[in-house]
């Protein structure tokens, strides 16, 4: 695919690589924000490749695995309801719930749907006039616009069967929060390339100033993930923290103008549960109050929820970079992708998740006790 | 039936198996991934008093009158029906067939049971049974044996179609993933994950436009080519369900070996990548129908990848890996930036992903 | 979250008022939403993300990357086997 | 697939067959009457290019590898799962095995298929597993391979199982419907109408008490009694779907015989005949899964059945009529009140009548 | 089964036989009024064992057949409609309407259930609260009761979700409707006994009376029958006309007050066509005004009914007993049980499917254009 | 419409105000409603419709049906070989 195998040649990335060992003289901790970054590291085996200086620390950019578990118990008990269709990301389906997920709830005959866009459960709620369509609205500033579109064209189209569950959250109170945790060990970002797509760049300067730390915006592309490494490193080297954008072509400094006023008449700012760390001031979107009518939290009057998370998972101090995800005692024993104790266990950009499917040769106790440790990389 | 001592107490289980993660069947046990493999080791087998390699292989083989003989059955639910390239249909009979041939049997006989839905268009039946009849005569198998079930609409979905087959094994030919060694070559026939982007592209609510048709085909002719190199073919596998990965995890895990693969040398059309890519879905998790492994002894690749590149089967072969004594049970990838990554078994089937 | 990939407008079209196009992913074309990219036209690339264009692409800067990768390429070659520095200073053997 | 010829035209169908009749798929069409029977003959044998034979045996017969072998399939829909006496994993292993029997082979090994709808419980397909397997050790045959898919919730009805067996027929055993001759005894093996009734009672909205329990059993212990006594059984079948109605019809159709039924001489157990008349049933046409059907020389009769009724499984092994040069392809019944009755195919399944 | 088998012996039963060849002198034309008598009869071949010269005609007996066609495509118009829950006895399933039947219904998605009784439908509307629950109440007066209980249980219980769509007929008023045809040929009645059970026997002395013909109420088993046909001949040959009662043991003079009080209450009587026949005054009965809510008629107004009777079907002259069924051209040929054109080829009592399936080896031209015919009886 | 048969009650309890039974029809048992025979008692036989008792049956008429039929027999004994006569009256063979 055109701009996509580019940023996959293997002969340059030998160069970004050369110049980052060049560069690195000192162990530095590096953030990527977003899990889409995360799995591309893992995927490609980035982490090995770069200075062992260098630390990728995995950060909290997987919506799937930040969505708070009562709104995750609620989506549920809402998909449980016989007349409604539940549409949602394939992502969330084996997202656990206090006690079930929604591939339980649609093997007890709940109607849940998986869609590739918001757009396909409108469809759907065009298509079941009888039945209640609601869409799971999850995702960062890059998915709030599909989303925000989707509440917009249903009031438009007057399609009244049509509600959306919403879960947004944005990135840039999370940095805050994390940097000003007491015990952050994060000295450096890469923004999520495609956050900034949609929202630009203007709201990094605050931070990197306030925090002095360096922010590079960056693609997803391996090509791209090392530009970003690469340019980050040359600011920790140098001593400076500035805010630099490495994914030009994709995310200019003023966003997309068009979304962001979107946004701006769809949503409205909120603060917002991240699971697994707590509440941070300002960091989720809601329906605006004029779009209420279509909020399936107002719609569907769930209560009894009983929201119980496990006691064992320190899947907070992950997504915060406090310990890696092998560090957890549950890691590879009571908490597999099979049988999630947490949310980052279960997306495959979950830092739990991840470390399990590529990096299970280094960390995972066998399942027959033995350790095999191969001697790769 | 009540009166026969149970073997396993499935009202007060508490046995500590993966299994009991779950109380229902859900999608993934289907997906044959670590979901089905576990009800087939933790229930079929402990039920059904099978040798512990049940379920690894593609077909079982034994011998009756003399003659030594693989038998396999798969029932086929694909939706939609119709897809580009070829039909359930087409897919009954070469499945079966394949997984037949990957004993290094000539599949000779098949057997076929319809389960339909009430109020299913007979037109829609009469295209089925004219794919299978064709993809038969092209496979030189014979459909000898059926059997019909109707269901109340609810039901079911339409037509499920299951078949069974039997074929001869030649003398001296003995496949199983248990012979997979240190050492063995790895494999594959050709393009990897055609037939899953093909089905994916008229799925609803997916739907893409795309060139890609199903591979589905009839593996036998290419087996019979390659064991005219060598009766010596350690392993044969048809990497369907849960695709190339899944596969290669089984054999691993079957015969206690590494595998270790080489992700540039995997070939992935341009298609089949880019509507990955789209998707968030990995090829080697991606289903195949006419694209077979083989696990060949050192010294007979060269000869074996031969043969195959001169059959039009096989006419894309290529090595993708080798078996190492290293990580024995696993399979990891030498990915193209020279790192390294676990291929692990999926635990259900592959979801679209957008993050 | 961000699973979003470039490609190419090849037809643009309204729908109940909604600015439309397929859009070809490397002979893979999908329906996609324009309505955040209004400027956008026919052989353009666009940054797809669930169906919906985010961004469009600026070529120019994409080619100029590569350009400065390609160059650094260049520079790195006058200082010695990268490979072998790598290796140094990770500890660990990298294989190319 | 789209690029084969296609045999028959589905869609401007203008065959006077009458399939024409329903343009979709009815219950009658699993129901192993007419409509069944006509799927088959206009419909699959077209598609699949098999002899006009096929669909009118029990199992296919051919030899592989010097082996003369029996191989059948059946699909299992029943509801409820569980029922008096057995389940559907006895039926799947029985049923199966007994289709193999019928052409005097030894059921000896089975595969095993499954289409699991989501949502099922993992201790209901347990149980069923156990079933299965306590089945075929009873009935000395090995489940050997096996597949499972899961369907979505509503796209299933919790589990079907299908089943394909082999067996190897002895020399000198030619046993198959066409070879129903006039003067042939006509032999049941016991009780009918016990399996359907026993579903009966226990399926929603009909349940009544009765002590009668499913006759499910494999029957080759019995057919080798038989055939030790002569090898010259011209037919045997197990009247299952459709009842011994059914199965002396497609035998007289299948040999153009007349059959001639004695109504008195009818082995139906008093409860049998009470459930009947309260449903407005005909036992004739109730399912069994238990009992056989057989065509025997005259001169081999009466040895033929002193040897049944010596086995467990033939103890009321009992004469019911003849094959006669009159009526050609036709069942006719001598009433009790010594009139006469056509005893006719069904077309779909029978269904309770109130008048 | 005590009270049947006894009432089966095949020895009483040529005693019984014995009476009526000594009897017979003269032809004489009887109709079995009932359904199940028609399927008794030839189920066990009686009218092959009495004598040449009594024809048993084949009545309007089987509720099934004689349903009007227009309420049948009603039936299938409410049964196609997803909110509803359709039961029937089985029956009913295979009876054309103008263009379809409720098997096809069923497998095109409609919610098609077959109960043993309607109590069972009431279950099912108590077990769906969502749903609508429609039994299609058919029958002559030994049905009636049960289904008059059944709407008076569901009145009683208050289920809103119930109704019945009505099609009772009355027997007296057929049998008088029959016997003042000009071209009547039957000289005598077989009267049902369980209708008598319901209603007694008051209903036929005017009737005697006024055409005089005799009426013997008789069962259904076949010592019954022909006890039934014994006093018969005995009365044509002895030239009386009158009513006489050979089921005395289930049909007592008064009927069961019980029952007819019920029906009093929620039905009342009307005019009802009659499939193939036309319609007779006062032959049927529907619910009436205090019930009306439970009138499935009045609760789905359906219109768009498009009824169309097969023009080659001579079922009315069938079920008048003006001709045999192998009389029709169709019979056998274009008409058969799998495809039947008029309603007496569907039920096994109808009179045609009946011929159809135990005298086709006399009537029945073989598909191969071969006519055989055995030498039997 | 008419398929009735007789079967002795078992059991009577009341159900939301209706009398109801198990009956026996030969060892195959059924729920039956009695609302339309109040009287009818435990050990008596009832006429059963499509899950209702429509009447009670009068044991004492049905035997003496029977005896008639037997008694019938006895008297038709007198007058010679029926088969014979059925035969020839009716013109057909009739096996008995
Ligand atoms: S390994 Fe599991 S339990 Fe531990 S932090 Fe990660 S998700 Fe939580
Ligand atoms: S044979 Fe068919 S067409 Fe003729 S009268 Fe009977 S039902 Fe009507
Ligand atoms: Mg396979
Ligand atoms: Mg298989
Ligand atoms: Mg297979
Ligand atoms: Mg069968
Ligand atoms: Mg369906
Ligand atoms: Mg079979
Ligand atoms: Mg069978
Ligand atoms: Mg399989
Ligand atoms: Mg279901
Ligand atoms: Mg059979």
């Amino acid at each position: 695919m055109k701009y996509i195998d580019e940023f996959n040649d293997p002969e340059l990335a030998k160069r970004l690589l050369d110049d980052i060992h060049a560069t690195v003289t000192r162990p530095w901790a590096i953030m990527e924000v977003c899990g889409g970054q995360t799995h591309s590291i893992i995927r490609h085996g980035i982490d090995q490749l770069i200075p062992e200086l260098v630390e990728m620390i995995h950060g909290p950019g997987c919506p799937v695995c930040v969505t708070p578990l009562e709104l995750i118990d609620k989506a549920l008990a809402i998909a449980a309801r016989p007349e409604v269709i539940f549409c949602s990301f394939g992502d969330m389906l084996r997202v656990p719930g206090s006690h079930q997920d929604l591939f339980r709830i649609k093997s007890e005959g709940g109607d849940v749907r998986v869609v590739y866009s918001p757009l396909d459960a409108l469809r759907v709620a065009r298509d079941n006039p009888d039945r209640q369509v609601v869409f799971f609205g999850i995702g960062f500033e890059t998915t709030a616009p599909p989303n925000a579109m989707t509440v917009y064209q249903a009031a438009q189209l007057n399609i009244p069967n049509f509600s959306m569950l919403v879960s947004h959250v944005r990135v840039p109170p999370a940095i805050e929060a994390i940097m000003s945790s007491p015990t952050c060990r994060v000295q450096a970002f890469l923004a999520a390339g495609h956050v900034c797509s949609v929202m630009g760049t203007s709201e990094y300067p605050g931070l990197v100033e306030k925090f002095s730390v360096p922010i590079v915006v960056t693609g997803f592309e391996p090509l791209d993930i090392l530009e970003g490494i690469r340019r980050t490193v040359h600011q920790l080297e140098a001593g400076t923290a500035e805010l630099d954008n490495a994914y030009l072509r994709a995310a200019p400094a003023a966003g997309n103008p068009a979304a962001r006023r979107l946004l701006d008449d769809v949503f409205e700012i909120t603060d917002r549960g991240w699971r697994g760390i707590g509440v941070i001031p300002g960091s989720g979107w809601r329906l605006s109050p004029k779009y209420r009518a279509f909020d399936a939290e107002y719609r569907f009057q769930v209560s009894d929820i009983d929201t119980e998370e496990s006691t064992l998972c320190r899947s907070g101090e992950v997504l915060q970079g406090f310990i890696k995800p092998h560090q957890c005692a549950a890691f590879g024993t009571t908490c597999t992708p099979r049988n999630p104790l947490g949310a980052t266990m279960v997306s495959n950009e979950g830092a739990c998740a991840a470390y399990y499917l590529y990096r299970r040769l280094e960390s995972t106790p066998r399942p027959d006790g033995r350790r095999e440790v191969a001697s790769i990389g | 039936m009540a009166e026969s001592t149970p073997v396993l107490d499935f009202d007060g289980w508490s046995c500590p198996v993966p299994l009991r993660d779950s109380p229902t069947i859900v999608m993934g046990h289907g997906g044959g991934g670590q979901l089905s493999a576990e009800l087939v080791q933790h229930l079929f087998v402990p039920a059904f008093g099978s040798q512990g390699d049940a379920g690894t292989a593609d077909s079982a083989v034994f011998e009756l009158g003399g003659a030594r003989l693989a038998f396999s059955t798969d029932t086929f639910v694909v939706r939609p029906l119709f897809f580009p390239g070829g039909s359930i249909g087409d897919l009954a009979v070469n499945g079966t067939a394949n997984d037949i041939a990957m004993s290094g049997a000539m599949p000779s006989h098949l057997s076929c049971g319809f389960i339909l839905e009430e109020g299913t268009e007979l037109s829609v039946l009469g295209r089925i049974a004219e794919d299978m009849g064709a993809a038969a005569r092209r496979a030189g198998v014979a459909i000898v044996t059926g059997d019909t079930k109707v269901v109340d609409a609810g039901h079911g979905d339409q037509v499920y179609v299951n078949t069974a087959g039997v074929g001869l094994i030649p003398d001296g030919v003995d496949i199983r993933p248990q012979r997979a060694a240190v050492g063995d070559v790895i494999i594959v026939s050709g393009a990897i994950g055609v037939h899953g982007i093909a089905i994916m592209s008229v799925r609803e609510g997916l739907e893409f436009g795309t060139e890609i048709r199903t591979d589905t085909a009839c593996l036998y002719p290419l087996v019979a080519a390659m064991l005219a190199v060598t009766a010596d073919i350690h392993v044969l596998r048809d990497p369907t369900r849960g695709g190339v990965a899944t596969s290669l995890n089984e054999i691993a895990s079957a015969a206690r070996v590494g595998v270790r693969l080489t992700e540039k040398a995997l070939p992935v059309p341009p298609e089949v990548r880019n509507a990955c890519a789209l998707l968030g879905l990995d090829p080697l998790y991606v289903a195949n129908e006419g694209k077979l492994l083989a696990f060949v002894p050192r010294e007979q690749a060269e000869a074996v990848l031969a043969a195959m590149r001169a059959h039009p089967l096989g006419e894309q072969a290529t090595v993708i890996g080798e078996c190492v004594d290293e990580h024995r049970a696993m399979v990891v990838a030498t990915t193209t930036f020279g790192g390294t990554r676990v291929v692990d078994v999926p635990i259900g089937e592959q979801l679209p992903r957008i993050c | 979250m961000c699973l979003a990939v470039p490609g190419k407008v090849l037809e643009i079209w309204d729908k109940d008022g909604t600015r439309m196009a397929f859009v070809d992913f490397g002979g893979v074309v999908k329906e996609v939403c324009l309505q955040f990219v209004p400027n956008i036209e026919v052989d353009d690339y666009a940054v797809v993300h669930v169906g919906f264009a985010l961004q469009q692409l600026d070529e120019h800067s994409a080619l100029e990357t590569l350009a400065l990768f390609q160059r650094m390429g260049e520079i790195e070659m006058e200082f010695g086997d990268p490979w072998a520095r790598a290796a140094k200073d990770s500890g660990q053997e990298v294989r190319p």
